[in-house]
């Protein structure tokens, strides 16, 4: 029962607000709403017993990813968009879409309907450990090239234009 | 709870991401509902780990990756978007519009 | 290890080609030396080719076989060889390349490239009639058509451009069928092979259905280089627009590897598709005759009308296929020859007259015969020849099409016999419109032809006639090779 | 034996021909002409050796030496097999008598050109094309292979061409040549076509091998009837019978001694030799035989109604020769083998004879026109003097020539059917009238134009002497051949198929013959009542009476003058054929290019426009946004409002396509 | 069993990426470029720790004896390859990696002499390249979905910022942020796919995947869709226009090659893996997306007026033709895939090679690489207009050039496999694809130079570029067989 009311706040939570996220104007709430979805997926988490998840969902996303979003928006943001419509002009199409693919998509999650969880969840945070520094140790590797990468790029992309660079137009 | 409850959760804020996706005018828009994708991923992956194949954690480590590469496309695409909003001020998706074919 | 005969043959003028490309730009007399070097030294091998040819066998001489491509999911031969139908098709190449190549000694414009472009494709050429495997004769099919589009489109008529393009996709089209066609074949033998004189041998476990298919892939590659109608009206442009030596090589060799193709493929190796599409192919073959000779008959431009009667004349050679007998296939193969030679020398001598007066057009002209008495006796020859003159070459290959035709066509047969005489109609009316008459004061200082001139036509002359009184030189070689050819499936 | 030489006989000139084009300057008085004139003379000799040594029985006939020509791959009997064409000589009488014939006219032509294409530009060239002409005849005559004939039968085509059209520089012959070889070609379609049934069913072209293959039996009836129709065909065409005759009066446009050439001896005895030297098909096919004594019958009935009306000398002898013609033809359809080819032979003197004369006319007063002539015969005594035999033989007036060979052509048709016989003779009357109208308006009475005749002058001798000579033959050579069967037992002696058959037909219509004599008394007192009512007509000054007759039957005229039509009807042919040609020219470019070429290419741009269009609306855009970022970016906000999300519609476009997959599966 | 040292070409490779950053900021401002050296130092390193592991391979290098097949671990240890927990180092992925690292020099080669990029970049960027070839090199040898998915993530985000390289360039950072919106949103698209994949199988790895199911399918279709994205294969082509006209011109080349290639490569493992174990039939649906790919990028190509758009439509069709041999799945498909890979770098980034060195005189034009640079080059150099229809020809696939070689084998493999209606469209498009690259040798050869146009000028990296492809272009159309060898005994690897 604990187990069904948290799964049913958190997961409204989670859609509501991601329905905020993407029908509302100002964007700044957007974004706002956006910590709360991805809080909300973090309390899924947490209900699915994935304790490092929870804890990595709450750091990454909501501490960093959500953040720097509203930083983002806050940097970039002028008065209209406060006012402007933040939805094109297809989203009825686009809509349409999503109700076939949500479609197509709960049929197949019906499948499902009878499996159950076996037992209570283990503690996750030591086996993943492992993993990481043992089987997965390339990936965990490059993700750091990854990162990197993107480090590279959002340096490049973000520094200001210092000196007129040789050969450049 | 079934499993099924968690795949329709993943499956409603997939659906809402990629409208999102579809709809929003602005950059930043865009991609705060990409995130929304991956999130519904990664709650697939954690409730089939949790259920259907609870012997090890792949499903939470592919999460796990799934989180930082997010990360990654967030850091590289709000860089860009500052990119262009210092250039020439636009964030909206459909104001650029400079290459033809 | 044999003295690579039509290795030499092949590959001469592509050295020649690349010591084109090598020397510079304005030292002429160089690149002519070369040019002509490579495609005489080519030539002359293959005469030698014609008194070494062993005249008894059919089987294939010359033969190089060597591993090209040795993988298991693709084994291709460097394989060369000529019989009777090839050998002669060979001689003609070379030979029709050096008169070609003689005739655009005139050539004023960009010539360094104009001779590379052209030993290139006289290098293709060759290569379609001497390969004896499929993928091998694929590549040199397809290296003609490169330096065809480039020697069209820089060198041609005023629209040049379109023509040029328009040969390249149009045979490109047909050709990449003919690809599908050889793929298919190659996975149904067993074990997988070009070796096209394998390939010959699989017809047995060939369904029905199969070679219908394969029959209509190959056949639609062919049928667009003979051209057989409706696929001819790439033609007449690529004529027209094409310089005088390209429409030579056009006419005297290019259209020959279709019906080339044809025997050798289509008769050879997918006897049941054959036999199905027979019907058709002597409905064509009549289209060709009569319909050719009729377009012919209505043009003003006295090239358009040889374009044309050189579809009137391939249908001759489509006729005497369709009438599978050996007497067929000797008409089919020696039309080929003595067409190469009677156009070849038409396209020369239109191109003698566009020179001069810069327009084709048979209304402009009028009584040079009294002004250019060679100019008009040589162009007289050889559209004689052309509409089949007994005396001339054209005549025996043209009967021997007929009778080949004939036993099992009679009726078709009868009504492409009209062709003939519509042949006659419009080149004696072209005839009577140049050369006689009062002469057209317009031409009244028109030169005849000069040295370079008559070096390049005049062989093709005596040649014609030659043919045409002692057609043994060419039958000789092809007879045996027919006779088994028209023996494959009895 | 001169016999084993007779293979010379079509190279000779054939050489001489070639020496004369290629040898030599072209002048106006080169010697080359002598060269031709010698090898006509060896090849004469050589064919007189040949009749001697056969009508002495020195050299037995047929003669056949054949050697191998080509050889090429044929399925003989459903097996390929390498087939070898063997091509020669075979000489029978026929064979004999024609090479004495055309070699004897040739030389005399030859020679009397050297007066009459005196000081012609192309003088040497006339010499070469007339060896060529003669050695394609010649060599048609002798040979025993039927490829080797047809190749010679369109070689005779070719030069007359070249004849024909010899003064190219003026309007007419051009075009008359040209009509001369289509039409002719026409006729040889048939002859073509006979050619590949006879391989088809008979396998050989070797006519000795091929008689036997026939009177064996071999070929089915139907195709022995085709056959000869073919072949009948062919000689319609260049014998000129109806309806391929229109080609004969314009090819008058040659010069005159080729006309003499063409209709005495060379192109258009070529027919008549062909049907007779492949007889034994007609023989074998009584339908043929039939068609051939028809079509015969109505040309010589056709040809010779039409000479009678027009004024152009040589328009008259040409009709006259296609009349003529016809005779031989249709002696030939009733089984007259030999009757035929006697009339060949005495026709070939007297129309050589006749032709040359009227180009000595033409020659003096430079105009066919005889209107313009008329009291020539004291100006040029030696040409009226043999003009006058030729026109009595060729009216069939005892002792001359064509009295015996027409004689015996209506023999044999009276045997074969009355009604023919009565067509026939009412034609031989119209010939003496024609001809004697012709001679009448030519040099009787006083010259009508004074202006030319007064200037007339005998031509020399050079052109004289053939014409005395031909007289000579005209007069005796019917009688001489006709006596004691000699011609026909001449040539028969080559055991031809035609004599065998004839004996056979004497027995068989010995019950209903006429009497000789009956006969010839008939014919002559006809023909003499219509040399009488020719010479009411037109000997007098003007032809008032003939202008009255005219008015009388005018639309008999205008048929006559009309040709029956033929010429309209070839020429709405010949118009048809350029009107399907430019139809067809349309149809190529406008229908096969357009829908097996450019089709293809606008099917392709088509479907490139479509997904282009696609593409353009996602990544074009439609606005021209190049620059406008730099310049106008307040007033784009605004716009962009409207504007679509292109990206997005990537996605979108790629979301519908997956979900569709998903909904699917 | 991590077997990393199998990977030490890719650790190398990165390790020396990661150094480049730090020689960046030793070196002096002006001797910057020297970092392009240090990167093809780099490549060649890499190269040869590849390499080497292939030396043993009999017929490929050595002499042409029969290849020993590969059972088990047996020859293919021999090779030095073998497998780790989540990769797989075997000839196949060492033919892919070769054909990476080829490209990366041959665009490092253009870099050299391309203006687009400041001096003063030169280490970020080449480290970046460098980055994105370690990605490719792991994505071709990944034998599991975590790994495909992030090295693939690592390819295309520094595939993002390469586009955007040119900073203050419109078209370059409108084309980088349409890159990069639809890679994300198809990265997530994947990344959904990949967790619907897991919950039907239990596992991300190929080698142990019984996929089963309609989630399974549905999640085969989610993972399609972004190699699609990586390897544009229409409809998930529509960024590829835009990113490439945008890109500075050697990461354009870059991009119409590699990335497109080693996800190929990776797609052609996934579906060998996959498919057949499965009881799925993806053949038509790959076979409609292979159709729908050629035909739209060849006929889409027919309209640009811009060489590096009509070479970017070009190449969304190139991905066509190499898809084919992954709809067969047969031998000579992958060989195919194989052989046209490593060809079709060679005359793709030749083409380039000509269109850079050309554009370089252009600089005062709107647009430099307007197919009017064009004009009448056969009269200012024969060389480089020969050279230039030699690339465009053997793109077109007309033999006897290195392109017609690969096109053969893989039309040949559809025809083999019955797959006739595709080889069919193959085959036309291929006609249809000489219109437009005829277009430009028309121009070539067939027009007057543009006024004031001079002789082209090549720096050293574009000559060397240029004089590489076009030898590897001609010597393997010629001399087909070493090539077609090592393919065969590569394509062998795959399960």
């Amino acid at each position: 029962m604990m187990e069904q009311i948290a799964f049913y706040s958190m997961a409204g939570l989670a859609v509501v607000s991601a329905l905020a996220v993407v029908t509302l104007r100002n964007t700044v709430h957007c974004a706002l709403f956006l910590g709360l979805s991805l809080a909300g997926v973090a309390g899924i988490f947490g209900v699915l017993g994935a304790d490092f998840l929870f804890a990595s969902q709450i750091l990454i996303y909501v501490g960093g990813i959500a953040v720097l979003m509203i930083f983002a928006v806050m940097l970039m943001g002028r008065a209209s968009d406060l006012t402007l419509r933040q939805v094109n002009q297809e989203w009825l199409a686009a809509l349409l879409v999503c109700a076939i693919t949500a479609a197509g998509l709960l049929r197949g999650a019906k499948a499902y309907l009878g499996s159950v969880a076996a037992g209570a969840p283990a503690p996750s945070t030591k086996p993943l450990g492992r993993l990481m520094l043992g089987d997965y140790v390339l990936p965990f590797e490059l993700i750091s090239l990854v990162l990197t990468a993107a480090l590279l790029g959002a340096i490049f992309f973000t520094r200001k234009e210092t000196l007129p660079s040789g050969g450049g137009k | 709870m079934t499993l099924a409850h968690y795949i329709a959760l993943g499956a409603v804020l997939f659906v809402i991401g990629i409208f999102g996706a579809l709809t929003r005018r602005s950059v930043i828009g865009i991609l705060m509902s990409i995130e929304l994708m991956f999130n519904a991923a990664n709650i697939n992956l954690a409730a089939f780990n949790r259920y259907l194949h609870p012997e090890g954690v792949a499903g939470q480590a592919f999460a796990l990756f799934i989180m930082t590469v997010a990360a990654a496309e967030v850091v590289v695409g709000l860089a860009l978007v500052l990119a262009i909003y210092r250039n020439w001020d636009k964030t909206y998706m459909e104001n650029i519009n400079l290459l033809k074919g | 290890m044999e003295f690579p005969l039509l290795s030499l043959i092949t590959f001469i003028p592509l050295a020649g080609a690349l010591a084109v490309l090598c020397l510079p730009k304005d030292s002429r007399r160089a690149i002519e030396a070369a040019a002509l070097a490579a495609s005489a030294v080519s030539f002359a091998l293959s005469v030698w080719l014609y008194f070494a040819f062993d005249r008894s066998t059919a089987a294939m001489q010359f033969v190089e076989r060597h591993a090209w491509i040795a993988a298991d999911a693709v084994k291709v031969d460097y394989y060369l060889g000529v019989d009777g139908l090839s050998a002669p098709l060979v001689i003609l190449t070379t030979l029709m390349s050096l008169i070609a190549l003689i005739a655009s000694l005139g050539i004023k414009e960009r010539f360094k490239e104009y001779c590379f472009w052209f030993l290139i494709l006289e290098v293709g050429m060759l290569g379609v009639f001497e390969s004896l495997d499929f993928f091998l004769f694929y590549v040199f099919w397809e290296i003609t058509l490169v330096p065809m589009y480039f020697l069209i489109g820089i060198w041609g008529g005023p629209q040049k451009e379109y023509a040029a393009i328009k040969f390249f996709l149009y045979t490109l089209a047909g050709s990449v069928f003919m690809l599908l066609g050889i793929l298919a074949l190659y996975f149904k033998a067993d074990p997988h092979t070009f070796d096209m004189l394998a390939l010959m041998k699989i017809h047995g476990t060939l369904s029905f259905r199969f070679q219908v298919l394969a029959f209509l892939a190959f056949y639609f590659g062919f049928a667009i280089k003979v051209p057989a109608f409706p696929f001819h009206t790439w033609l007449p442009l690529a004529h027209v627009e094409a310089p005088t030596a390209i429409s030579v090589i056009l006419a005297a060799v290019l259209l020959k590897m279709g019906v080339y193709g044809i025997l050798r493929v289509n008769y050879c190796m997918l006897p049941l598709g054959f036999e199905w599409f027979l019907p058709i192919l002597v409905l064509i073959a009549v289209i060709n005759i009569v319909y050719g000779a009729l377009c012919a008959m209505a043009q003003n431009d006295m090239k358009k009308m040889v374009a044309y009667s050189s579809i009137n004349h391939m249908g001759y050679c489509l006729l005497a296929i369709a009438g599978v007998s050996a007497t067929g296939f000797s008409g089919a193969a020696f039309q080929m020859i003595n067409h190469g030679i009677i156009t070849g020398a038409l396209f020369l001598l239109v191109g003698v007259v566009y020179d001069r007066a810069h327009t084709r057009d048979i209304g402009a002209f009028g009584g040079l015969a009294a002004k250019v008495p060679v100019f008009a006796g040589l162009m007289s020859l050889s559209c004689f020849a052309s509409l089949g003159l007994p005396g001339m070459a054209g005549f025996i290959s043209e009967f021997l099409c007929f009778l080949g035709a004939f036993p099992r066509w009679k009726i078709y047969t009868a009504v492409s016999v009209l062709g003939v005489i519509i042949t006659a109609a419009f080149f004696l009316r072209m005839i009577e419109k140049v050369f006689l008459g009062p002469l057209n004061k317009r031409w009244a200082d028109l030169p005849d032809m000069n040295t370079r001139e008559l070096v390049s036509v005049v062989p093709l002359a005596i040649l014609m006639v030659a043919l045409g009184i002692w057609p043994k030189w060419a039958l000789d070689m092809m007879n045996t090779t027919m006779v088994s050819l028209a023996g494959l499936f009895k | 034996m001169m016999i084993e030489n007779v293979w010379l006989v079509p190279l000779l000139p054939l050489a001489a021909s070639l020496v004369i084009l290629f040898g030599g300057r072209e002048r106006e008085d080169s010697p080359m002409p002598f060269v031709g004139i010698a090898a006509m003379a060896a090849s004469l000799y050589i064919s007189l050796a040949v009749i001697f040594d056969a009508a002495t029985g020195a050299a037995a006939l047929p003669f056949e030496k054949e050697w191998l020509w080509y050889s090429f791959a044929a399925n003989l009997g459903g097996q390929p097999s390498i087939f070898e064409m063997r091509a020669g000589v075979l000489i029978d009488g026929a064979a004999a008598v024609m090479l004495g014939v055309v070699c004897l006219v040739s030389l005399l032509v030859q020679i009397y050109s050297l007066g009459y294409m005196h000081g012609d530009r192309k003088f040497k060239r006339y010499f070469a094309y007339i060896s060529f002409f003669t050695a394609s005849m010649l060599g048609l005559v002798v040979s025993n292979n039927l490829i080797v004939v047809f190749a010679c039968w369109e070689l005779v085509g070719v030069s007359s061409y070249l004849l024909i059209g010899f003064w190219f520089e003026k309007e007419a012959p051009p075009y008359a040549a040209k009509k001369a070889f289509i039409t002719t070609k026409l006729g040889d379609l048939g002859f073509f076509l006979a050619l590949l049934l006879i391989f088809t069913y008979a396998g050989s072209y070797n006519l000795v091998r091929l008689k036997e293959t026939v009177e064996m039996g071999y070929l089915p009836p139907m195709v022995l009837t085709l056959i000869g129709l073919g072949l009948l065909c062919g000689a319609a065409g260049k014998s000129a019978q109806a309806p391929l005759f229109i080609w004969l009066p314009d090819a008058m446009e040659g010069p005159t001694p080729v006309s003499a050439l063409i209709h005495a001896a060379t192109m258009v005895a070529a027919g008549i030799y062909l049907v007779a030297r492949c007889y034994f098909f007609f023989l074998a096919s009584p339908i043929a035989m039939e068609t051939v004594a028809w079509a015969g019958l109505i040309t010589a009935f056709l040809a010779g109604s039409m000479a009678l009306v027009p004024y152009d000398i040589k328009r008259v002898l040409a009709f006259s020769t296609v009349s003529q013609l016809g005779f031989m033809m249709c002696a030939l359809g009733v089984g007259g083998y030999t009757a035929g080819l006697f009339h060949l032979t005495t026709h070939a003197f007297f129309k050589a004879l006749l032709f040359l004369g009227a180009g000595s006319v033409i020659h003096a007063v430079h105009t066919n026109d005889m209107r313009s002539m008329g009291g020539l015969s004291k100006r040029m005594p030696w040409t009226f003097l043999t003009m006058t035999v030729g026109c009595l033989a060729l009216a069939g007036i005892p002792p001359f020539a064509g009295f015996f060979s027409k004689d015996q052509i209506l023999e044999k048709v009276f045997e074969h059917s009355p009604v023919m016989f009565a067509v026939l003779v009412f034609t031989a009357c119209l010939t003496a009238f024609y001809t004697f109208r012709m001679l009448f308006l030519t040099f009787w009475g006083d010259g009508r134009d004074h202006h030319r005749v007064d200037h007339a002058e005998e031509s020399g001798a050079v052109m004289t002497v053939p014409l005395m000579i031909l007289a000579a033959l005209s007069l005796v050579s019917g009688w001489a051949l006709e006596h004691g069967h000699a011609f026909a037992s001449f040539v028969g002696s080559g055991g031809a198929a035609g004599h065998a058959a004839e004996a056979a037909g004497h027995a068989a219509a010995a019950g209903h013959a006429i009497n000789p004599m009956v006969l010839a008394a008939g014919v002559t007192a006809g023909a003499c009542f219509f040399i009488a009512l020719a010479y009411s007509l037109y000997a007098g000054r003007d032809f008032s009476r003939a202008q009255r007759l005219k008015s009388l039957f005018q639309p008999v005229f205008d048929l006559l003058e009309k040709r029956y039509g033929f010429d309209a009807f070839f020429l709405g042919l010949v118009d048809l054929a350029d009107r399907i040609a430019v139809l067809c020219r349309w149809v190529d470019i406008e229908v096969i290019d357009k829908v097996f070429v450019d089709g293809w290419g606008l099917l392709c741009r088509v479907a490139a426009e479509i997904s282009h269009l696609f593409d353009a609306l996602f990544v074009d855009q439609a606005v021209d946004g190049c620059g406008y970022v730099s310049r106008d970016i307040a007033g784009r906000g605004l716009r962009s409002l409207i504007a679509r999300g292109q990206v997005q519609e990537y996605m979108l476009y790629l979301a519908v396509g997956v979900s569709l997959f998903a909904i699917l599966k | 069993m991590l077997n990393l040292a199998l990977l030490k070409s890719e650790i190398v490779l990165g390790a020396l990426a990661l150094g480049l950053l730090a020689a960046d900021l030793l070196l002096p401002e002006g001797r910057k470029r020297a970092l392009y050296g240090l990167a093809l130092l780099a490549c060649g390193i890499s190269l040869f720790l590849t390499g080497s592991a292939l030396l043993p391979a009999p017929g490929v290098f050595g002499a042409g004896v029969p290849l020993p097949l590969p059972t088990g671990g047996g020859p293919a240890a021999a090779l030095g390859a073998g497998v780790g927990t989540l990769w797989s180092v075997d000839p196949f992925s060492l033919f892919l990696k070769m054909v990476v690292l080829g490209s990366t020099v041959l665009a490092l080669l253009l870099t050299m002499d391309d203006s687009s990029i400041p001096d003063s970049e030169a280490g970020s960027f080449s480290c970046l390249l460098l980055l994105s070839a370690v990605g490719m090199m792991l994505l071709v040898s990944a034998t599991d979905l975590l790994l495909i998915f992030v090295s693939l993530e690592l390819v295309s985000i520094a595939s993002f910022i390469l586009v955007g390289y040119e900073r203050r360039n419109p078209k370059s950072n409108e084309g980088s942020l349409k890159y990069f919106i639809f890679g994300a949103f198809s990265s997530a698209v994947m990344a959904y796919g990949i967790s619907l994949f897991y919950g039907a199988t239990g596992a991300t790895s190929l080698v142990a995947a019984k996929p089963q199911g309609a989630m399974a399918l549905m999640g085969l279709l989610f993972i399609l869709v972004g190699f699609g994205f990586k390897a544009a294969i229409a409809p998930m082509h529509f960024w590829v226009p835009d990113a490439y006209e945008g890109a500075p011109t050697p990461v354009t080349a870059y991009l119409s090659v590699a990335p497109k290639l080693a996800a190929m490569g990776a797609l052609a493992r996934l579906l060998t893996a996959l498919v057949p174990a499965g009881s799925m039939d993806l053949t038509l649906l790959l076979s409609l997306l292979c159709g729908l790919t050629m035909t739209w990028g060849n006929l889409v190509a027919l309209f640009q007026r811009n060489i590096k758009r009509l070479l970017a439509y070009s190449s969304i069709a190139q991905a066509g033709y190499i898809m084919m041999g992954i709809v067969t799945g047969d031998a000579m498909g992958l060989q195919g895939i194989l052989i046209y890979s490593f060809v079709y770098v060679a005359m793709n980034i030749g083409a380039f090679a000509l269109a850079v060195a050309l554009a370089a005189d252009r600089s005062d034009a709107l647009d430099p690489y307007d197919l009017d640079s064009f004009d009448g080059l056969s009269s200012r150099s024969l060389p480089a207009a020969l050279a230039m229809t030699l690339f465009l020809l053997s793109l077109a696939g007309i033999p006897p050039l290195a392109g017609f070689i690969g096109k053969f084998y893989l039309i040949g493999s559809a025809v083999g496999t019955a797959h006739y209606g595709l080889a069919i469209v193959a085959v036309l498009n291929s006609v249809v694809s000489v219109y437009y690259y005829m277009s430009v040798c028309y121009r070539m050869f067939f027009t007057a130079p543009r006024k004031g146009a001079r002789v082209p000028r090549f720096g050293a990296g574009i000559y060397a570029a240029a004089a590489l492809a076009l030898a590897v272009t001609l010597f393997f159309g010629v001399f087909p067989h070493r090539l077609a060898v090592w393919a065969q005994f590569s394509a062998k690897f795959l399960p």
